[in-house]
């Protein structure tokens, strides 16, 4: 087993794939949305309340390869009491975290949502860690434009 | 004039009336197989959807371009009557491979893609209008899929499904009541890129011809696999690409039948495929050639030669029973792992070595691919371009070991050692 | 990670501010050159046809299929990711070779008329209705005239022609009236592959744009001849193919703008290319794949990448400077010769390295390729796949000799000899 | 200048050619017919006077290279006074000749044609030499159909 794969499936996220975080159903839910990547045929089902600009409650689903679910599991813990803004601002760090850009917050602050950047050496898996982030995004969007039942795909 | 030469392994024993292959011989013609993938040797069981090279083919496309290299067709001089030769000998050798057919009746594209999308337009522009069916299968490659769905948008006719049952294998009971007086068309593959079936094609040819239905076979999984007679099996069109039979990337082959061609507008148009041109109108040239539009991939063509030639030196039936040994062994192994679930018929006289699977609980296809990759292991995990048979399999993707020529029954070894460390990594 | 490193050739010397290439170093880097033909050395001048390769262009097809073989995207397996990555760093490379347009605008075809089929097609379809016009030139290679003309036919819509004069320049003056308010596109070639010309692209997009209409570059000529730079055209189109510019056979390039690649349908469609699939409908990638449908050439793309580098190791500013040069050398003998007849420009300034001509009296083409083949000089004789240019000029077909940056001035006086032969062999 | 190639322009081709045969106008024609390669835009025209079956008088007016304007006019020496059936016999023969192929009879016996002969070594030219004798065919044929002006191309 080499280090590289290890650095992908740290224990960290062996650990939300296992016993995924946030797995509940909301039902006073503001915001529902649902992401799929039609490439491996992983879900997400993703349920909002927000108050006040403040995300005060998620529920994620997801359906899919360790690094996704994971990854969903860890949002939940991490997005969860933040603000509107500040969920921006961590999902773009994510990202940027992935793809290998700049991003002006530190991920070591949040969670553990640092390990993710073990993915970054598999690019096919950039995929699979977005998906959950991509989903909320497109959540708290429509929930902006006062929709709130967007479906997106990362494909 | 002698060109490409390409130098053959000695590499058959005759086993009572089976010629059986020697894969640890074979393998030593194929340079990419002695790469190491992370600190391991590779172990490379993804040949569905490409195969490795022999150095004969390599020898082939450096032949053709270090001596013969010309734009072919119309040339004078020697090097364009030189690359003309070996362009239009391979389309003779391809017309033998697959049963004789006639010269005319090969028309070289870029793949079994676009050959499909050159009969989805050609013909089918011309010859679907609504309330037309087009039969296909629930088991189609999307290359075998989408084209269709597009033309049958474009036309108004409409699709139907011969569908498959749990293990995999078309049910064609209902097949006369499937194909319509109003099917014109039946596309089907002749061995399932996920499942591995083989499937009944010479019944749905006969079938389907009986019905006043033309046959459009999908050999892409086929004839780099088993040996397949075009004239035997009456197919109207069949398409199959090089690069899944040793041959390079870039090279596909539409095989017609010389009046359904000629009776088609040509899909591509420009230099090469025209009789005359004038400034409102344009005649078009003879088969093959109306079809080739522009400069073909005539490197590719000419190591497409070299290909063919290893294939044919070891025989078909070889080929086929190697696939066969080399898959039950797999299979039967495969079986015994309680965690992963076979999808696909499991008797080796109707299937083909591609192998998919799904694995339990947690182990999902992709991360089971990339762990066995961290073994040197090179399967290959999602929906294979067929999401509607996945869907109704009910699972997002699936991973896939499938064998070639050069493949041991140590690489199976290997494969199901990399199952058993990915069950264990993920502590299943 | 490093993948098919090139060797590249110390060819460069600078003269005051321009930089001049050594034809004579770059030739060595050319297996193929040194072939003998009929007992003598090989003089090739049929680049407009096709180019030879240089050694690294061999090599990267080599090491890619030595070393890193597999079929490209959602590939988990190493094999997969290196030849992913291969693939698409050669859509950068070639990105920022045309002047540094976004990656998503580049489509990989199987060549120019490919490219130049899919926007007839795909943008053609959904955008031409009767009484819209489609413009074109007088000199159009049939590749950039027969998808227009057969997508007219479909649509309705008719075609215009941007006349030549006796030179065999374009006629722009009146091309404020040739553009008019129903014109939808203009298809147009930078360089002639018969005349030569090197046609004011610049001013005709801008026209064309103040009309609302698009413009189609057929760069198949000029790519790979000079500096193109797509950003400063603002052309919306613009195609060319690989192996006119030392590259393999069977790659071709589609630029489109942005939006517009993305308001536009798939030409081919298949695996690779979709988003989702369902029995009755499909959604579509993103952009590139969106039209790549299918496995591509990926040994041809990864040949593709060396290509470039030579030529960019080279620059093109030098290769259209040597190619001046010795267009000058060729044409200030060839007016000696009063037994053939130049057609196109004499003007080394608003022309490339392709020299078309006739033969006086009994003197016709064919015969004057065939007796330069005896003297080992590759030229080509025929239409040129410009029929109506022909027709116009009032000749059956033409002789071609065209340069490229391993011929020399001693290759010139070769054919200027060879010239003086086939006169004194028919005794004109 | 090598072999292959002057067996190519025989001296008797590059005779045929300086001076075609047979360039003359029938008024009374039975037959005309054009053809065309247009490949190299090589043309010719035909008219041919038939009577009883036997080719009385033919002219023949080709433009084009050596090969296409000699292959031409040796045809027009060799057919005048045959049979319909003579005719087609031999343009089989000079097919065959260029082509490969078996032939009944033995071209040595028709004025320069064996000649032709020198053209299967280079297939790009085959259709030059083709020209005259494809329209011939199709002169006679649309002849023997009561039709008299067809046009073909060898292409
Ligand atoms: C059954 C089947 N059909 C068609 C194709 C398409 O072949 P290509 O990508 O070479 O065009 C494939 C290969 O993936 C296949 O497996
Ligand atoms: C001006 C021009 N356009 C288009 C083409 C077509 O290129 P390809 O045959 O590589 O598709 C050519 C090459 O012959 C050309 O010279």
């Amino acid at each position: 087993m080499n280090d590289q794969l290890n650095e992908l499936y740290r224990d960290i996220i062996m650990d939300h794939y296992r016993d995924p975080r946030g797995r509940k159903k909301i039902d006073d839910a503001d915001a529902h949305s649902e992401g799929k990547n039609p490439t491996c045929g992983d879900e997400v089902e993703m349920d909002v309340r927000i108050k006040d600009d403040i995300v005060e409650e998620i529920g994620v689903h997801c359906a899919g390869c360790a690094i996704s679910v994971a990854s969903g599991s860890m949002l939940s813990e991490v997005v969860e009491g933040k603000s509107i803004e500040e969920v921006k601002t961590i999902a773009a760090a994510v990202k940027a975290k992935l793809t290998g850009g700049e991003s002006s917050i530190d991920l070591d602050d949040f969670g553990d949502l640092d390990v993710l950047k073990g993915v970054q050496q598999f690019p096919v898996r950039i995929k699979c860690a977005l998906l959950s982030w991509v989903t909320l995004m497109n959540s708290i969007e429509s929930w902006e434009h006062g929709h709130s039942h967007p479906d997106v795909s990362t494909e | 004039m002698s060109f490409s030469v390409s130098a053959m392994p000695e590499t058959l024993e005759k086993a009572g009336n089976i010629t059986v292959l020697d894969p640890r011989q074979i393998q030593m013609d194929f340079p990419l197989l002695s790469r190491r993938i992370n600190g391991t040797h590779l172990v490379y069981l993804d040949n569905a959807a490409t195969t490795q090279k022999p150095e004969s083919v390599l020898k082939a496309l450096n032949d053709y371009y270090t001596n013969h290299n010309a734009n072919v067709h119309r040339g004078l001089h020697t090097l364009a009557d030189e690359a003309t030769r070996i362009y239009e000998n391979t389309r003779d050798t391809v017309a033998e491979f697959i049963g004789g057919v006639k010269r005319e009746e090969i028309i070289f594209t870029g793949g079994a893609t676009e050959a499909i999308n050159l009969v989805a337009y050609s013909w089918g522009m011309d010859n679907l209008k609504p309330g037309d069916r087009i039969l296909l299968t629930e088991m189609e490659h999307h290359a075998n899929l989408v084209p269709w769905i597009r033309i049958a948008k474009q036309t108004g006719a409409e699709l139907d499904y011969i569908p498959f049952d749990d293990s995999g294998c078309l049910i064609i009971d209902d097949l006369d009541s499937l194909i319509t007086d109003n099917t014109k068309i039946v596309a089907v593959t002749q061995m399932s890129n996920v499942f591995g079936t083989i499937n009944p094609v010479q019944e749905i040819i006969e079938m389907a011809h009986q019905k006043g239905a033309l046959v459009l076979i999908d050999a892409a999984q086929s004839v780099p696999h088993m040996p397949v007679n075009v004239l035997e099996l009456d197919a109207d069109f069949l398409v199959f690409s090089a690069h899944k039979m040793l041959g390079p990337t870039g090279v596909g082959v539409l095989y017609g039948k010389q009046e359904l061609l000629e009776s088609m507008e040509p899909f591509h148009s420009g230099g090469e495929m025209i009789n005359e041109v004038t400034w409102d109108n344009a005649t078009w040239a003879e088969l093959p050639h109306k079809f080739e539009a522009g400069t073909p991939n005539i490197a590719g063509v000419a190591g497409f030669q070299a290909a063919i030639e290893y294939l044919d030196h070891i025989g078909m039936d070889a080929v086929r029973h190697h696939e066969k040994v080399i898959t039950k062994y797999a299979l039967d192994q495969m079986s015994e792992l309680e965690f992963i679930n076979i999808i696909g018929p499991k008797d080796v006289n109707i299937r083909g070595g591609a192998i998919s699977f799904t694995g339990a609980g947690l182990l999902h296809p992709h991360d089971i691919a990339q762990v066995l990759d961290s073994h040197g292991i090179a399967v290959r995990a999602g929906h294979h371009c067929a999401q509607p048979l996945h869907r109704k399999l009910g699972v997002g993707s699936s991973a896939r070991a499938s064998f070639y020529i050069y493949n041991t029954n140590d690489d199976v070894d290997a494969f199901i050692e990399g199952l058993i460390a990915v069950k264990d990594y993920f502590g299943v």
